[in-house]
C-alpha cells in the first residue's frame, strides 16, 4: 500500500509536515470559532441571567 | 461677517461607529462657540476634527483661515526652555505679527521663567505656556480643548480675558469645557451640546 | 510657509539632539564598540579582519541607526507636537516627515560616515576601498533612515514597539546591506564597484520617493 | 465603469452579515475541493510518477515544496491586492481578510522552508544553504511575521489592520528587491547556485501532480482565509446586533 521509497525519511517527513500544516489551518479556525461562540453564550447569559438556550 | 470655519454634517468614526452625532456649524469672526458634553462624548474628537488632525468619516469640515489648536498636551518640548518653545512656535507658523516672547510670557504670568526648561513647569504653568504659544503666532481661529483644565482661578480668568480679546479682534474660537461656564466678552457666545455614542443608542 | 516650517523643525530637532549630548554620541560609541569587540572575538589577523571589515562597518551603521528609531516620533506623539503637524490641514506633513528623517540621518548617519575612515584603518581595510566605503555609506545611510523612519511610524501606535521595530526593519535593509558591502568588497578586491553603487543609488531614489509617503500615511493613522 | 462595479461589489461584500454568510457557504466547498485535488495530486505524486533518474525518490518532495512556495508568494500578492482595496475604499471586511491572509501565507512559507531543508539534506548534504531561493523565502517569512506582529500589537484592531495594510504594500515593493539582491549576492559569493530542479529537465509526466497540488493549496488558502476572516469579524463585532441574530441560530 505505502510505496517503498528511497530517501523515505525525507519524503515522508515532508508529506507529514504538509498534512500537519493543512490540518492546523483547518482546525485552528474551528477551535477559535468554538471559543468565540462559547464566549458569546456566556455574555448572553450575563445579560439574560441564565443559560436559557435550548441547544447548549 | 466672513465665515472662518464650517462643518457640514461632520462626524468621526472609531471602530466603525460614529463617535458623536453629525455636527453642523459655521463660525465667523468675533464669535465663540463653547462645546459642552459629558466625559467621553467626543468633545476632543470634535475639536481635533475641526483642526484637521482627524479627517471626517462623513460630512465635511472647511477652514477658510489659519487655525491654532491647543490640546490636552500643550505641545511644548520639555527639554527646551520656554523661550525656545515660543521661538519654535513663531518660526513654525511663519508669523511675524505676534507678541514678542517676553511680552507673551508676561501676559500669561510666566514672567521670569523664560529660561527654565518647560519640563520643570507645573501642569498649570505648562497650560499657560501653551496659551503664550497662541499669542506669539496669531491665528484667526483658536481651537482650545479644555483650556481651563488644571488652571487656578486666576488662570481661568486669564483664559477668559485672552478669549475676549481674541474675539474682540474679530477672531473666532471654539473651546470645549465640561465644568466652568466661560465668560467671554459681554457673555455672548453660543453653546453646542454634543452627544456621544452611548447617548446615540 | 512649508520651507519655514521645515527649517523651524530642523533647528528644533538638532537643538534637542545637541541638548542630549550623550545620546547623540550613541551611534559612534556603538560603531566603535563593534569595531573593537569583533576583533577581540575573531582574532587580530589582518586578512580576516580586512575581509569582514565592510560587513562589520555596515552592520554597525545599521544598528546605530536602529538605536534612535524608537525615539523618532514617539516623544512628539506623547507631548502633542506631532499632531500639530496636521493642524490647519494646509502645510504638507510629508515635508515635515522628510525633515525629521533628515535630522535623524544627520544625527545617526553622518557621524558614522565621518568616523568610518578611522574604523576602516583599525580593521585593515585596503586603502583603495576607502573611497567606495565612504560613498556607499553616503548613499546607503539615508536609506537606513528612511526605511527606519517608516518602521518607526508603523509601530508608533503600539505599546512596545522596539522588538517589532527590528523585525520590520530587518527585511527592508537586506538589499541595502548586500549592495553596499558588495561595493566595498568589490573595491577591496580590485574590481569596479560601479554596478553596486548604481543599484544602491536606485534604492535610495526608490526610498526617497516612496518611504515618506508611506511614513506620512502611517503617522496619520496612528494619531487618529 | 468596471471600476465602479468593482467598488459596488466590494461594498456589498463589506456588509458584515453578507460577508459572514458568504464565508459560511463558500468555505466548505473550498475545503472539499482541496481534499479532492490533494487526493488526486498525492496519488499521482506517490504512485504514478516514476522515480527521477538522478534524484531517486527525493524529488517527490517537490510536490509539497513547490506548491507551498508558489502559494507563499501568491498569498502575498493576494494579500497586497486586498490591502490596496482596504486602504483605498476603507472596507472593514477586506481589512479583516487581509489580516487573515498573513498567518496562512506564513504557514506556507514555513512549510516551503522546512521541505526545502528536508530536500537539501539528501541532495546537497546540508540542511541549510545560503541559496538565493531559501534566503529570500526566509526573509519573506520575517515579513509575514512582521505583519502579524504589527497587527497584533495594536489595541484598536481596526487601526492595527490599517497600519499593517500599509506594511503589506511596503512589502510588495520590498520583496522583489530582496529577491533580486539576494540572487545577486549568492552569485557573487558562491560562484554558482545549486539548482534543485532545472525547469527544462522536468519530464512532462512529472507535471500533472504538481498542478493538482497547486490548485489544492490555492483552494485551501481560500478556505482558511474565509474561516479566519469570519472568526475575526465575529470577534470584533461581538456586541453588534447582527451577531445576535446570526449567532443566535447557531449557538
Amino acid at each position: 500500500m505505502i510505496p517503498d521509497l528511497d530517501y523515505a525519511f525525507y519524503v515522508w517527513t515532508s508529506y507529514g509536515l504538509f498534512a500537519l500544516v493543512m490540518a492546523w489551518q483547518f482546525l485552528q479556525p474551528r477551535l477559535r470559532r468554538r471559543q468565540i461562540l462559547a464566549e458569546l453564550r456566556e455574555e448572553r447569559a450575563l445579560r439574560t441571567g441564565g443559560y436559557d438556550d435550548a441547544n447548549s | 461677517m466672513r465665515i472662518l470655519l464650517e462643518a457640514k454634517q461632520a462626524t468621526f468614526s472609531r471602530a466603525g461607529e460614529a463617535v458623536f452625532r453629525p455636527v453642523d456649524l459655521g463660525l465667523s469672526g468675533g464669535e465663540a462657540l463653547v462645546v459642552r458634553g459629558a466625559n467621553g462624548s467626543g468633545k476632543t474628537t470634535l475639536l481635533r476634527l475641526l483642526a484637521g488632525i482627524l479627517r471626517p468619516a462623513s460630512g465635511e469640515v472647511t477652514r477658510h483661515a489659519p487655525v491654532a489648536f491647543l490640546g490636552h498636551h500643550a505641545a511644548v518640548k520639555g527639554d527646551l526652555s520656554c523661550r525656545e518653545n515660543l521661538e519654535f512656535k513663531r518660526r513654525f507658523s511663519a508669523s511675524a505679527s505676534g507678541l514678542s516672547d517676553s511680552r507673551a510670557l508676561a501676559r500669561v504670568g510666566l514672567a521670569g521663567l523664560g529660561l527654565r526648561p518647560a519640563r520643570s513647569l507645573s501642569a498649570g504653568q505648562k497650560r499657560r505656556l501653551g496659551l503664550a504659544c497662541l499669542l506669539v503666532a496669531p491665528t484667526a481661529v483658536w481651537l482650545l480643548d479644555e483650556p481651563y483644565a488644571s488652571l487656578d482661578d486666576e488662570g481661568c480668568a486669564l483664559v477668559d480675558e485672552l478669549l475676549s480679546e481674541h474675539v474682540g479682534r474679530d477672531g473666532a474660537a471654539v473651546l470645549s469645557t465640561h465644568q466652568r461656564q466661560p465668560r467671554i466678552g459681554d457673555g455672548r457666545h453660543r453653546t453646542l451640546h454634543i452627544e456621544g455614542r452611548e447617548r446615540l443608542e | 510657509m512649508t520651507v519655514a516650517r521645515m527649517t523651524a523643525l530642523l533647528r528644533r530637532d538638532l537643538r534637542l539632539a545637541l541638548r542630549h549630548g550623550g545620546e547623540s554620541l550613541m551611534p559612534l560609541i556603538f560603531l566603535f564598540s563593534v569595531i573593537i569587540l569583533v576583533p577581540l572575538g575573531v582574532g587580530p589577523g589582518p586578512n580576516l579582519l580586512a575581509s569582514i571589515a565592510p560587513g562589520m562597518i555596515w552592520v554597525a551603521a545599521l544598528l546605530a541607526s536602529l538605536l534612535a528609531l524608537e525615539q523618532l516620533f514617539r516623544p512628539d506623539l506623547e507631548d502633542g507636537t506631532l499632531e500639530q503637524w496636521w493642524v490647519g490641514g494646509t502645510a504638507p506633513p510629508g515635508a515635515l516627515v522628510v525633515t525629521r528623517l533628515f535630522s535623524h540621518w544627520l544625527v545617526t548617519g553622518v557621524p558614522v560616515i565621518l568616523f568610518a575612515p578611522l574604523a576602516a584603518q583599525m580593521l585593515y581595510l585596503p586603502s583603495d576601498a576607502l573611497p567606495t566605503l565612504m560613498l556607499s555609506l553616503l548613499i546607503g545611510t539615508p536609506v537606513l533612515s528612511l526605511v527606519g523612519g517608516l518602521a518607526s511610524a508603523l509601530t508608533l501606535g503600539t505599546n512596545r514597539g522596539s522588538v517589532l521595530l527590528s523585525i520590520l526593519v530587518f527585511p527592508m535593509v537586506v538589499p541595502v546591506l548586500i549592495f553596499a558591502t558588495g561595493a566595498v568588497t568589490a573595491a577591496a578586491e580590485g574590481f569596479s564597484a560601479r554596478a553596486h553603487l548604481g543599484l544602491l543609488t536606485a534604492l535610495l531614489i526608490l526610498a526617497v520617493t516612496l518611504a515618506p509617503l508611506a511614513t506620512t500615511a502611517a503617522l496619520r493613522l496612528n494619531i487618529e | 465603469m468596471i471600476f465602479h462595479r468593482l467598488k459596488v461589489g466590494f461594498h456589498r461584500l463589506g456588509s458584515p452579515p453578507t460577508f459572514h454568510k458568504l464565508c459560511r457557504i463558500l468555505s466548505p466547498w473550498l475545503w472539499a475541493g482541496f481534499v479532492a485535488c490533494t487526493a488526486i495530486g498525492l496519488y499521482q505524486a506517490l504512485y504514478v510518477v516514476p522515480p527521477d533518474y538522478q534524484q531517486g525518490d527525493s524529488f517527490r518532495i517537490l510536490y509539497i515544496h513547490v506548491p507551498a512556495a508558489w502559494q507563499a508568494m501568491a498569498g502575498y500578492v493576494i494579500m497586497a491586492i486586498l490591502a490596496a482595496i482596504a486602504l483605498v475604499w476603507r472596507i472593514r471586511t477586506v481589512e479583516i481578510m487581509t489580516m487573515a491572509a498573513a498567518p496562512v501565507g506564513a504557514a506556507f512559507t514555513a512549510l516551503c522552508l522546512a521541505t526545502g531543508s528536508l530536500w537539501g539534506k539528501p541532495m546537497w548534504g546540508t540542511w541549510w544553504a545560503w541559496d538565493a531561493r531559501l534566503t529570500s523565502m526566509l526573509v519573506l517569512l520575517f515579513i509575514y511575521l512582521g505583519i502579524m506582529g504589527l497587527y497584533a500589537a495594536f489595541e484598536d484592531r481596526r487601526k492595527g489592520a490599517r497600519v499593517a495594510c500599509i506594511l503589506v504594500l511596503v512589502g510588495l515593493v520590498n520583496i522583489p528587491l530582496i529577491h533580486f539582491s539576494v540572487e545577486w549576492w549568492t552569485t557573487l559569493h558562491q560562484g554558482s547556485t545549486i539548482n534543485l530542479f532545472g525547469e527544462s529537465k522536468m519530464h512532462p509526466s512529472m507535471l500533472p501532480p504538481l498542478i493538482w497540488m497547486a490548485i489544492a493549496v490555492k483552494l485551501m488558502f481560500g478556505g482558511a482565509l474565509l474561516d479566519r476572516s469570519r472568526n475575526d469579524l465575529v470577534d470584533q463585532d461581538r456586541r453588534k446586533r447582527w451577531i445576535r441574530d446570526v449567532i443566535g441560530e447557531e449557538a
